[in-house]
């Protein structure tokens, strides 16, 4: 499942909701995103992370099929805030369970190495300089590369 | 054709979205943003380096070669920063 | 953090006291085990977990110990149970934090692929066939082999 | 010396723990076993294979040529199976 939303993540209950009353699941994966109050060197006090309604559900969706389909997954879960966040907030939440353990974890790592550099997200951070954009890094698509061709 | 624009290429160019009539000869992705360029002073100074700039078609992410018309949904985009 | 206890474990707790107040973290990678009500192709009514009060303490914490001496963490936790469990109920709980994404998702897999071969915990599962000792699986001892040595 | 053991191991040879002394010429791990496995049917059979049998004197992990002696505590048990 998918969902973008400002709201905050209730990690408990997300996992809760997502694996109860199924008892084929051996493993669950996590990964949670939140804010540093460090960006490249320098002091951030807040963010805003924009985003593209409608282009981020259906990428967020596609991804998670391709990890349905090179894992076998019991259940999945991405959650993606938008919106102002200060240092500590959790920005995103994934979630994947499977049978056994290795498939919960690549899969988990997987899908954070995609969301990082291919979900339509933008961070405005506030510095003491003021407001700038954060760039994109290169060891973001590193990571994702060693995944191979995932869909556009 | 309706444009959209996210992050400092919204803030660039001075508008959320805004809706075009593609000439005939604007067929393709690459074309769409040479001609762009061309559309405002902001536009020329928001898309003056293209490898900054990501595009998506229809909300997928699309290449320079990928055709558009004036059916479709097109936004473009510095590279994203999510998660 | 280190924790062996039979108590079922508040995984929104336990994340919200492990990196409450840290700014600098910016990944927190998670692993859950739960038990599956299948093992080899037989159902499994319920399961004990025996352990080594002592040894099992001592040897997670040396891990626990390893892990952040290969990553930089900001914030580590092992929380492994012992005693009977259902299908569905948390076993172990294993959490990671740390500036960056990598660091966190690594040290959190290499966590788990050592607790599953090294930490002293037999299971005893109750099937229909009556109550049967689990042997250890080769494919988690291959999991371990690949983070090279590791505290005997 | 004391000497625990756990599960199949522990079921077999039918005690939780117990605490010998080592004859004089006994002070490996290797040693050791051979010795146990002489002290009762049940220790025969519960060590008859080792292959599957693991050792930890004082709560680590010990190989056939590691010492032991008098002072320590010694655990035998099957491969583990946790997580």
């Amino acid at each position: 499942m998918v969902r973008v939303q400002r709201d905050d993540i209730d990690v408990g209950a997300e996992l809760a909701a997502m694996t109860s009353g199924n008892h084929r699941i051996g493993g669950v994966a996590t990964f949670i995103g939140t804010m540093r109050d460090l960006s490249d060197g320098q002091s951030v006090a807040a963010m805003t992370l924009e985003h593209y309604p409608g282009m981020t559900e259906k990428q967020l969706e596609a991804i998670e099929q391709e990890a349905n389909t090179r894992w076998a997954l019991e259940a999945s879960l991405i959650v993606h805030r938008y919106g102002r966040f200060l240092p500590g907030d959790r920005i995103v939440f994934v979630a994947t369970a499977a049978p056994h353990r290795q498939a919960a974890l690549e899969s988990c790592a997987f899908l954070i190495d995609w969301l990082k550099t291919k979900a339509p997200f933008w961070k405005l951070e506030e510095t003491n300089d003021g407001a700038r954009w954060v760039d994109a890094r290169d060891s973001d698509d590193a990571a994702t590369a060693r995944w191979g061709q995932t869909p556009k | 054709m309706k444009l959209l624009y996210f992050a400092w290429l919204r803030q660039r160019i001075g508008v959320t979205e805004e809706t075009v009539t593609l000439p005939g000869d604007i067929s393709t992705v690459g074309s769409l943003l040479t001609w762009l360029q061309g559309r405002s002073d902001a536009h020329a100074t928001a898309l003056a380096d293209l490898s900054v700039v990501r595009v998506a078609v229809n909300q997928d992410y699309a290449r320079a070669a990928d055709p558009v018309s004036d059916d479709d949904e097109v936004a473009l985009f510095p590279p994203v920063t999510g998660g």
